[in-house]
């Protein structure tokens, strides 16, 4: 706990170090100049009322794109036939730009808020894909053979051998997932919705108004950190337990 | 009945298993014999169906087990997990019961990693013999074991054995063992090997 | 020649200040008014304007009230005046509004976002006008041009507000112009003379080069003199313009004259004015600090 | 490889399909309209001039942020002290848009090829990190103690032990690398430099031109196919030949 | 000389190890006997110096080699390679050699994964030979070989220690094993486990 604190501190003071050295305030701020912009910010309930947009955002496609991402990837590592036939697929939707996706989902379905989701879990769908499917292919091999012998069944094996083994890699993609989703996000909600962090901040980028951006971009940061201290890693502490024992 | 008629097995070019022929009842019991990488493993992968790639035929019940060479356990899970998430028509009573059998009572909660490599066996073959199967394979299933140990486990076995009926398939390189146990031993040599000796006790 | 000053433009490729800067350097205009024009092209607006904050370009394209912003908080920016075209709302061809306030109860979809001139001109006129709210009455789309364009074209949205060259193309589509932005501004009392976008330039800049804000209006006026009359001088630039047909072309040819200034410097009192209003509407989030009119906010061209 | 070519054919059919459904060329066209376009950007030479650049800048930034980020997140994977000191560094780079990185790298270092590589680069390396991080923590201790015991060398224990252990994270992270390293060239392009295809997409997509967006965004997805089929895939295979033998 | 001296070890509450002193000269050998999971494993990990956490010291020479009870191979790297990349000082034919006299001649290029349990132990023990150790480290480092195989892996060992002359400490079940090549026998027992029984034999 205390490190974390000095740690975060120590890249605050960075950050300071840094907005000295540039010693331009329209360019990089000073930490404590965010006070005032934050505050009014807070005030007014913009700050919350965009943040909370945003998180239901990410929230969906983030469930979304990991439990479809999920099942795809353990069924393409595991069946190396299903995986000749789809990897030019994901190689190709892997590699399609968020961009080009986002336009021809909001031209299809509208400019609304299930279009913006489905652009983004479509973008994220194949990064967790190919994550996984390294995972399920590097399984251990004895321990089907074991769970196939007692004929476990399916659902067993699924919790209690596969996802195990693939724990690393699903925390490794759920990590980098949330972060990679959540900057999708902020393209989409530019491109063509009407609130959420990422049209605060394309705005205030618009005006040039760095403080503004940080104090955005910074509030976003602040729930991951929340959620990587309260959930992800007391998860991964649990996950990982056999590990350290 | 379990039969099995392994006509020729191969890795790549390599040749291991050659017509290699027998039955077993139920309640019988077989001992295979040989030296080090003459194919015995091979053989049982054949026999539990875990490997399809030979030419031959095996029929096998249903209700197997399997003791491997190592231990195969979930090291994720605990001790006590290890065979509830198997067994899971175990009652948790059964399980414990099923535990202190091979001495590992007191272990139930850690996991497998924090066993000692013969304590991790122990729990591999309790694993093996609470689903009273039909068909019992095991591959050397008594080895790092301490005298005293591997006795008391060579008794469970043939309480098992006597108790529920499986056929048996084991492999061991002690032949007191084997005689102790087997109602018949099959002795593998050659390259690729086949069944040289087919003895019948009891 | 080569000891001119070069003034490297950073502009939105598919800007219509391209239509002009490359009049300029096609006839010679920036040599003849003592200085060389390098253009780079940008894929996007802010990266305009990074360019010219990071000291990559001279020159930039903005709207002067962002300039009043930037002035205001301690930017040495100042702005010469190049269009002063401005958008309108335009409705399907089959819609039955005839005024704003038909619109109550529908959606806008809105290119330049909720601080987007047009759209606060046209929030002020249907308050002065209908007494509407005309934010609280409709719902508000906000997206990229070209999903503005898009969606307005296929009935998605009731109404559209987007930049002029894309109005341009959506009237040639069979749209209609419900009200124009210059008829709100007149109806609200604003001079509509006032030239809304221009070139933004830093003051460290005009310093190290005397004169060079007026050269580079003079070269501006000059390639509008030549567009504003001569029919041929639009021949060169037709392939830039991405007009599909004649009848685009036509449209963009038109508003793009239409959008020409009286040549002269800006009338800082109406210009005042106008800030104050759009201070009122968009409010700290629009103009930052600049409640009144900076000093020095337009350059001396003359 | 007929199976491949069967695939990429079945995905052509599909997007011939919804084209076909679709029937509006102005937001998908079908596929055989992109054929003029194309010819007509590969004969003016656009085509590949942008290509190379953009193929220029994913190297520089692909080969920086695999290297950093794979030194990284061993490090902060093998040493526990050193990770809870960095951590809160790397949730927060992680999470950092894309926007504010960008905009900050072109402001100070200025509009050049240097800020946008450093920028790609420095958008990518938490992605690496973490992914990697999770495979240092999951190395297998009884290698690690034999290596110990018989005193084997750190650069041999570096290339025979970790690494390929690593292999899968080290394969996840490079292929979903390459997709996201793409994807911030593209903002990084339209953000800030004079070429390459995110400039290029940026530019049609403003002009409303779906058939050159298109065109462009297939053009690297071709040549990520060919990445993956000639040097991905190879690569793969030889490295997990260990696992089917 | 190496000479251990372990006060207490313990798994978090649980102590597992006490008061366990002895020394061993170069060219004698330990044998470690005790049953099933009582510490001996953790006792040569204390030994080898991989495990720091215990109170007590430990003097051991630079130049280690170990056989775990479990390969531990580098399952990515060809049998060759996996003696090769340990020892880089050796000749290529010194490898060879090395493998010849565990009877891997023939299995050089393959995968460890490709060998049965038994050759890979094998191995794992021409890994622990091959670089003259001055101590070697050893645990049941003969099981799962038949008695032929075992043997040899026997009389190997007894040439290396004769040739070379390292401090060996070894775990075995086998107390036949362990009077043939033990100098001293150590027995644990107990909870925490002590040494028992000191017994020089030679
Ligand atoms: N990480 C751990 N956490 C808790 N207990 C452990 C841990 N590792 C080992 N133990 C316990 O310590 C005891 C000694 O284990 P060790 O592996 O040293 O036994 P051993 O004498 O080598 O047995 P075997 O002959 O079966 O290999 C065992 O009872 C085991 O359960
Ligand atoms: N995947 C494989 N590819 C090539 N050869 C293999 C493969 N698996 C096993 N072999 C070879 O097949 C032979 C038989 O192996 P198997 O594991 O059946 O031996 P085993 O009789 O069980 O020996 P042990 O008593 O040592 O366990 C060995 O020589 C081994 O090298
Ligand atoms: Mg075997
Ligand atoms: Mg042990």
């Amino acid at each position: 706990m205390s490190v974390r604190a000095f740690s975060l501190l120590g890249l605050l003071g960075f950050w300071f170090l840094v907005a000295w050295i540039a010693a331009d305030p329209l360019v990089l701020p000073m930490p404590q100049e965010l006070f005032s912009p934050l505050w009014a910010e807070l005030k007014s309930g913009e700050l919350l009322f965009h943040l909370s947009r945003t998180l239901i955002r990410v929230i969906w496609a983030f469930t979304l794109a990991m439990s479809l991402g999920l099942a795809l990837g353990l069924v393409m590592g595991l069946f190396p036939h299903v995986d000749r036939w789809l990897d030019p697929w994901l190689v190709v939707f892997l590699n399609l730009p968020a961009l080009v996706l986002i336009v021809l989902c909001y031209l299809w379905i509208g400019l609304n808020e299930t279009a913006a989701i489905i652009a983004v879990t479509l973008n994220k769908i194949p990064n967790v894909t190919t994550i996984i499917r390294e995972g399920a292919r590097s399984l251990d091999p004895n321990l089907k053979a074991m769970t196939q012998v007692f004929r476990m069944r399916k659902q067993s094996v699924l919790q209690h051998v596969i996802l195990p083994q693939l724990a690393p890699f699903i925390a490794g993609a759920a990590r980098s997932g949330i972060a990679v989703i959540w900057k999708i996000v902020l393209v989409v909600e530019f491109l063509g919705r009407s609130n959420g962090i990422g049209f605060q901040i394309h705005l205030y980028f618009q005006l040039f108004d760095v403080r503004l951006v940080l104090v955005y971009a910074l509030s976003f940061i602040t729930v991951m950190l929340l959620v990587e201290w309260l959930i992800l890693q007391p998860w991964e502490k649990r996950v990982r337990r056999w590990r350290t024992a | 009945m379990i039969s099995v008629d392994v006509r020729s097995k191969s890795y790549g070019d390599v040749p291991v298993l050659q017509d290699i022929q027998f039955d077993v009842e139920q309640g019988q019991t077989v001992a295979i014999l040989g030296p080090s990488g003459i194919g015995k493993s091979t053989l049982l992968r054949l026999i539990a169906g875990i490997d399809p790639k030979f030419e031959g035929t095996v029929s096998r019940p249903k209700n197997m087990a399997i003791v491997f060479q190592e231990p195969t356990l979930l090291l994720w899970r605990s001790v006590f997990d290890n065979i509830q998430l198997i067994h899971p028509e175990l009652s948790e009573s059964a399980v414990r019961e099923a535990l202190s059998e091979v001495g590992l009572a007191d272990k139930a909660d850690l996991f497998p990693g924090q066993l000692s490599l013969g304590q991790q066996r122990r729990l591999s073959l309790a694993r093996g013999f609470a689903g009273n199967p039909d068909l019992l394979i095991m591959d050397e299933p008594f080895v790092s074991l301490d005298e005293k140990t591997a006795d008391e486990m060579l008794t469970l076995t043939e309480r098992l054995i006597s108790k529920t009926q499986p056929a048996t398939i084991f492999v061991t390189h002690d032949t007191t063992e084997a005689a102790r146990l087997a109602t018949q031993i099959l002795t593998l040599d050659g390259q690729p090997a086949t069944l040289k000796i087919k003895e019948t006790l009891k | 020649q080569s000891d001119l000053p070069v003034i490297r433009a950073a502009v939105l490729k598919i800007g219509t200040v391209n239509w002009e800067l490359d009049t300029i350097t096609r006839n010679g205009f920036d040599t003849a008014n003592g200085f060389t024009l390098d253009v780079q092209p940008y894929a996007d607006n802010g990266a305009t304007r990074v360019a010219l904050e990071g000291g990559e370009a001279d020159v930039a394209v903005a709207d002067w009230i962002w300039v009043a912003r930037q002035r205001a908080a301690g930017k040495d920016y100042v702005f010469i005046p190049y269009s002063k075209a401005v958008g309108g709302l335009v409705v399907p061809a089959d819609s039955t509004a005839q005024t704003l306030a038909d619109l109550a109860g529908g959606s806008i979809g809105i290119a330049g976002g909720p601080v987007d001139k047009s759209w606060l001109i046209l929030r002020a006129y249907a308050q002065q006008e209908y007494g509407m709210d005309l934010a609280a009455e409709t719902e508000q789309v906000f997206g990229a041009p070209p999903l503005i364009f898009q969606s307005g074209l296929s009935g998605e949205t009731d109404g559209a507000i987007n930049f002029w060259h894309f109005l341009a193309k959506m009237k040639s589509a069979g749209m209609r112009q419900l009200i124009s932005v210059e008829e709100a501004s007149v109806a609200l009392g604003l001079d509509p003379e006032v030239p809304l976008l221009g070139y933004v330039m830093k003051e460290s800049f005009i310093a190290e080069n005397p004169g060079i804000a007026a050269a580079l209006y003079g070269a501006s006026r000059d390639a509008k003199d030549l567009l504003a009359s001569d029919d041929a001088a639009w021949d060169a630039i037709r392939p830039m313009m991405n007009a599909n047909n004649d009848a685009q072309f036509e449209a963009l040819r038109t508003d793009f004259r239409a959008g020409i200034p009286k040549p002269g410097p800006v009338d800082p009192s109406s210009a005042d004015k106008m800030l104050q209003l759009m201070a009122e509407l968009g409010g700290e989030r629009l103009v930052g600090e600049a409640t009144t009119l900076p000093d020095g906010l337009f350059a001396a061209i003359q």
